[in-house]
């Protein structure tokens, strides 16, 4: 007879546990009051006033860009937990099976999903700033707005991740005659969570390209920077295009970071 | 054309085992009625083996005793208590889902495509519901789990998960789940139509196995006319959501009397 | 570059122009009828009519302040008539027109002034006090010249950005030129503006806040027969019609007469510093 | 009480700056559709040279942000080469189209795997050319799949149009903070009303789009159907 | 472990035939070796018959000879010329695309799953190849494709897409397909076993047309064994990527020489 062990799940494996704990790790870094936004950007190296392209300028740009992207990526990670949290609640909303909540939820999810983040700043800070006694630092307005605007996103993929689940294993579930909340528990999440995480991964890397979106109302992000730099310099190529380079130094090893979580959680379906 | 069918009800005095009784059930899925006005008595361990075309109803009527499809007339008995309705001062009302979920319990149902949960170990997938459901403790379950794992000749996979498995090993998992519920009524739905030929052999020989304990009733939807022959009581014959001929198989499968029964079991066979 | 460069002689085939102006009364804007408005557009007009462009060649693009002088380089105007100061670092960039006008600067603060802010200098002494000032403006360099240190300054990229924050309380005092400034505190409940007065550079010496109009620096052909034109209406009074008859909500004049003097007597080349 | 409209000058300023914003959202429509088949189906080549070229466009258009892209499309090259400026829409709509070429390759790409690998095996079988295969048998049925997310997708480039405001165009965006300048002015309206206004516009531009997405799907479906129907005596006819 | 087989081959000289020859033909999937330095000759117009357990590599051999799959070794040819190579002074070097395609032409094939195209009615689906491939006019490929239907038994079906269809009538459509191209060799895959047992007899009678008009080649894997007993004049038995037994049905069904026939044609039929 042979031993038994349980069947070691996604979220036992140190494979995934220990990029996620270091992932943990940085968020709560990056978040903290530590990281603080630059108010100027003031490049120290002035570049040689010719058309052409300075490469010693768009080199010693660098740190500065560095400064602006934390703040970019800050907001995103505070919008995004925001997301998540807030997502699942607009999930629950829309499968309600009470129309007089299911339906606003409906119609403010694809409300939000389909009109312009931009526009949806410009509206927050707008209303913040017209309501007495509030106010908010445009990097707290920058993650509202992330964060609202892609719970709608969010709650479609709860959403997705639970239809997915087949109608067999639901079945099965009766034949078992389990109760709806092992059902729910032990047959149907932990099926639909790992079909979630990859499209949740995706979503930060997307408001992470949204966020430079701040700019319009003021948070000190990338975009932020390159305006100064430009304004300051009247040099507009290096900014914008170190700017770019300093995007994908974050999103292409995030999006890779995503598909390798998306393959070790995926396991092969019955 | 539907059959009136009581007689051939061979009467299994075993203990434990339980009945099921329809009287005019019916089922439609949109316009179209799948179950019509459908009587039909399995007495206490009875095996009773359908056939019928495809789209006669065959899997409907498992469905709906099983609870996956609500029926929209009539009344289903299993064990002598109704299954849809609860008998409040002599009336019977339709029943709230803790009665169903009470009935239910004496129900077990293997499926064409296994539905084995596909993160759990073999095991896990049987432990599941003793724990759950019959609140067993861990090593209650785990002791039942691997003797049923035995008795379907599964002891070296109670480790592996589904993916791991072939067809039929999976089939004889989700067997060996089921029973750990300890049923007393066993739906199989074409239980061998989504595996290799080769496959077949081993599954059947579980259900075998299970039929010579005798304790259990089962109905069986198959197209393994062969293995109907050999271990039904009853054979039924389904068209159009009725039963169009009943009897042992000798007879039904031997000498139909129904033209419609004699063109499918030829159209079967004539290959 | 496209546009300017030939002298009148095809007046049937001028291009189209496009011009640049930031979003800012009264210098210029985008009026009720969606058409440029602004003494800046207004005198654009003038000039580029005697140069024999039609209204039809004409086409205003409203842009954040901070944007003109990079969408000259980069060729999406032809000209900037948002009343952009000249100064020595912007004409490394592109050249100007001789000036326009002239004018003072001013803060917008909140009713009653209570911080009892006067000018650059009280931020350099009170360092609670911050200060909105729209990137790329020359207020950036007249905070800096004075000392006040970056944590006392919040740089905004548009003028409607800065006066909400002002209104909600982000900021004690909003930078701007005197006329700027005055428009928005008489649009706006609750803030104030305090006396006009001429900022100084780091030396200690007063500046010449003078504005023009801007071109592309290789655009040199253009920009002179513009300038041309531009000194022959500044001879003859129309700038000074035009630049005084722009008013405020209560009907009090952005600039007097003075300030449209000033500017006449000087050139681009008197802006060395 | 605060009114939640804005007046009808003010309403037909946005609605003259829509005609703007949807004119690079065609443009940029229809670059993105080009770049979605020919990188799609690049994706998909049997010389890995190819695949690894439109993999690398694919991870760089939608690893760069789409606002970055434009700022550099729009701002940052004209000013590096100099050359004779090409107008800004269409700057902007390169920039826009990039962006949807890398994500609309993918749902290329997925339709065309979509299709059950039997089709393209049945039509060798029937001796069809590569292209042949691509045009009659895959990408026909790859349109159905494709359909609802490439909806989905040109809903969020009318979306990114709104950043074309900050690169100088006067969208419906940049229009709308114009017209914020005239309430102050006038001192009417708020200015949460007026983006409220603005999101409601865009929220039902995006329904239009939806609109005429499932119009497409359903004239699609209709192909399953059945085809053009032979009639009886077509019939005999032929027999 | 191979038998050597060319003896048993018939020759049926029938005008427009080609016959298959394999040679030392191997193919692996990564480290899995599924056919194993395999000679096979088929005559023309012969009809071969190949069965054997699940994954001993009868579909591979399919579908290699339909060039789905590239092979590893070896060579194949079809109607005397080779398939994957082309002579080139003399020497044989790999064919390029272009000669592969008309090679190619000579070959059809049905699979297991139909594979109909699902957007064009079963008519458009037969008039595609004609007009695309062998540029047919429209007028023509129609008339061709309604005789196919008719050949099938399926006049009535011209203007309905695959989704209005049964699995028999779907696999008959595929087969008309498959004739429209007029070619010389056809291989089966299997072609019954997705079917409902009771579609299975309309799709075998169109083969049994098919094989009595004795033109074509054919080379058909299949697990109904009385059919292949009835009308293939060879069986091969396929294990392991190599042909372990090859004969007269009647020789390899009735008196099977190797074990592994014997468990397998056991297998097959004991339930
Ligand atoms: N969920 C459903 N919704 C709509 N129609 C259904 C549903 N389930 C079954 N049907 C229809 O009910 C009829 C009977 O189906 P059922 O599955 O019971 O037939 P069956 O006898 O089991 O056939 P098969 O041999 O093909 O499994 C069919 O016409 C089928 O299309
Ligand atoms: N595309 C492929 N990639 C990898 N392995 C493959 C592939 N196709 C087939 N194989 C493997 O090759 C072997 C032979 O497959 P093949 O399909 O030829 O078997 P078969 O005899 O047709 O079996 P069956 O009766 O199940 O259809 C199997 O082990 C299979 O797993
Ligand atoms: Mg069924
Ligand atoms: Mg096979």
């Amino acid at each position: 007879m042979e031993e038994i062990h349980p069947h070691r799940r996604w979220y036992r494996r140190p494979s995934v546990v220990v990029p996620v704990v270091l992932v943990v790790i940085g968020y709560s870094i990056l978040v903290s009051p530590l990281v603080r936004e630059q108010n100027f950007f003031r490049p120290e190296v002035a570049a040689d006033g010719g058309v052409t392209f300075d490469w010693n300028f768009f080199v010693h740009l660098f740190p500065l860009m560095l400064q602006g992207l934390v703040v970019t990526v800050k907001a995103t990670l505070i919008g995004f937990l925001l997301a998540i949290v807030l997502g699942f609640f607009l999930a629950l909303g829309r499968r309600s099976k009470r129309r007089l909540l299911s339906w606003p939820v409906t119609a403010v999810i694809e409300f939000i999903r389909s009109t312009p983040l931009l526009v949806q700043l410009f509206f927050w800070q707008a209303l913040v700033r017209a309501s007495e006694g509030i106010t908010l630092e445009p990097i707290t307005i920058l993650a509202l707005g992330l964060g609202i605007h892609y719970a709608t996103y969010c709650s479609e993929a709860y959403r997705a991740g639970i239809n997915s689940v087949d109608k067999g294993q639901w079945e099965a579930a009766t034949a078992l005659n389990l109760g709806p909340v092992t059902s729910w528990t032990r047959v149907a999440i932990p099926q639909a969570v790992p079909n979630v995480l990859p499209a949740l991964g995706n979503y930060l890397i997307a408001g992470f390209k949204d966020a430079p979106m701040g700019v319009a109302v003021n948070a000190h992000g990338l975009l932020f920077f390159a305006d100064q730099v430009r304004n300051d310099t009247f040099r507009a190529t290096e900014p914008y295009l170190i700017a770019g380079v300093g995007f994908l130094l974050v999103s292409l090893p995030a999006a890779w970071l995503v598909r390798r979580l998306e393959k070790r959680i995926s396991y092969e379906r019955v | 054309m539907s059959v009136s069918e009581t007689t051939t009800a061979r009467d299994i005095s075993s203990k434990g085992a339980a009945g099921v009784r329809m009287r005019g059930v019916t089922k439609a899925f949109g316009q179209n009625v799948v179950l019509r006005d459908l009587d039909l008595e399995v007495a206490p361990g009875e095996k009773v083996v359908v056939i019928g075309p495809s789209g006669s109803g065959k899997t409907t009527i498992l469905r709906t005793t099983m609870t996956l499809e609500r029926i929209d007339a009539g009344t289903i008995e299993v064990g002598g208590r109704h299954l849809y309705h609860e008998s409040v001062n002599g009336k019977l009302r339709p029943a709230r889902e803790k009665h169903i979920r009470e009935v239910r319990s004496d129900i077990g149902m293997v499926f064409q495509h296994f539905n084995l949960f596909p993160h759990m170990t073999a095991l896990e997938n049987i432990m599941l519901a003793p724990m759950k459901v019959h609140g067993k403790s861990r090593q209650e379950a785990q002791a039942l789990g691997v003797e049923l794992l035995d008795k379907v000749g599964l002891a070296h996979a109670v480790n592996q998960t589904p993916g791991q498995l072939s067809g039929g090993q999976k089939q004889r998992v989700a067997i060996a789940r089921s029973l750990a519920c300890e049923p007393k009524v066993m739906l199989f739905d074409e239980v061998t139509s989504a595996l290799d030929p080769e496959l077949v052999g081993e599954v059947l020989n579980v259900l075998r196995d299970i039929a010579e304990e005798g304790r259990t009733t089962m109905m069986l939807v198959t197209h393994e006319m062969g293995f109907a022959r050999e271990m039904a009581d009853r054979v039924l014959m389904f068209d159009g959501g009725q039963i169009i001929e009943s009897g042992p198989p000798a007879e039904v499968l031997g000498s139909p009397q129904h033209e419609r029964t004699k063109a499918f079991l030829g159209a079967v066979k004539s290959h | 570059g496209c546009g300017g460069g030939d002298n009148g002689s095809e007046d049937d085939a001028r291009e189209t122009l496009t011009i640049g102006i930031a979003n800012e009364q009264p210098y210029g804007y985008m009026g009720d009828d969606g058409k440029a408005a602004g003494f800046d557009p207004e005198i654009a007009r003038e000039v580029l009519g005697t140069m024999g462009y039609s209204e039809e060649d004409l086409e205003f693009k409203v842009v954040e302040f901070g944007q003109l002088i990079g969408g000259l380089q980069a060729q999406q105007f032809d000209l900037v008539a948002a009343g952009m100061y000249i100064n020595a670092e912007r004409k490394e960039q592109v050249q100007f027109s001789d000036p326009d006008y002239c004018t003072k600067e001013s803060f917008a603060v909140e009713a009653g002034n209570p911080e009892n802010i006067v000018d650059y200098q009280s931020f350099a002494e009170n360092p609670d006090l911050t200060m909105a000032v729209a990137s790329g403006t020359v207020e950036v360099g007249y905070a800096e010249d004075a000392e006040i240190p970056d944590e006392q300054l919040k740089p905004y990229s548009g003028i409607d950005q800065m006066y909400d924050a002002l209104a909600a309380g982000e900021v004690d005092a909003v930078s701007g030129t005197a006329a700027t400034v005055s428009g928005q505190v008489r649009s706006r409940d609750n803030i104030e503006a305090v006396d006009a007065f001429i900022p100084k550079d780091a030396a200690g010496e007063e500046t010449l806040p003078c504005g023009g109009f801007a071109f592309r620096l290789d655009d040199t052909e253009f920009r002179d027969e513009f300038n041309t034109e531009l000194n022959k209406l500044r001879e003859d009074g129309t700038t000074t019609e035009i630049i005084t008859s722009f008013e405020d909500a209560d009907g009090n004049p952005y600039f007097t007469p003075e300030d449209v003097e000033l500017a006449n007597g000087l050139t681009v080349d008197d802006f060395t510093k | 009480m605060e009114s939640w409209l804005l007046s009808g000058s003010q309403y037909r300023l946005l609605l003259e700056a829509s005609g703007t914003t949807l004119q690079i959202l065609a443009y940029a429509f229809l670059l993105g559709i080009v770049l979605s088949l020919v990188v799609g189906i690049a994706r998909l080549s049997e010389r890995a040279w190819v695949r690894g070229l439109a993999l690398v466009f694919v991870e760089f258009a939608r690893g760069i942000s789409s606002i970055i892209l434009l700022f550099i499309v729009a701002i940052a090259i004209p000013i590096l080469f100099g050359a004779e400026q090409a107008p800004l829409i269409l700057l902007s709509a390169i920039a826009l189209g990039i962006n949807m070429g890398g994500y609309g390759a993918e749902i290329i790409r997925g339709g065309i795997q979509a299709v059950p690998k039997g089709q393209t095996e049945a039509s060798i079988s029937l001796n069809l050319g590569p292209a042949q295969r691509l045009r009659h048998v895959v990408l026909p049925q790859a349109l159905t799949i494709i359909l609802p997310p490439m909806g989905n997708l040109t809903i969020e480039i009318l979306k990114g149009t709104a950043l074309v405001s900050l690169v100088g165009m006067t969208d419906i965006m940049q229009m709308a903070r114009n017209i914020r300048q005239q309430q102050l002015a006038d001192a009417v309206g708020t200015q949460p009303v007026l983006f409220l206004n603005v999101l409601v516009l865009y929220f039902i531009l995006a329904q239009v789009i939806n609109l005429l997405f499932k119009v497409a799907e359903a004239w699609l479906a209709k192909r399953y159907e059945g085809g053009p129907a032979l009639t009886g005596t077509e019939l005999e006819a032929i027999r």
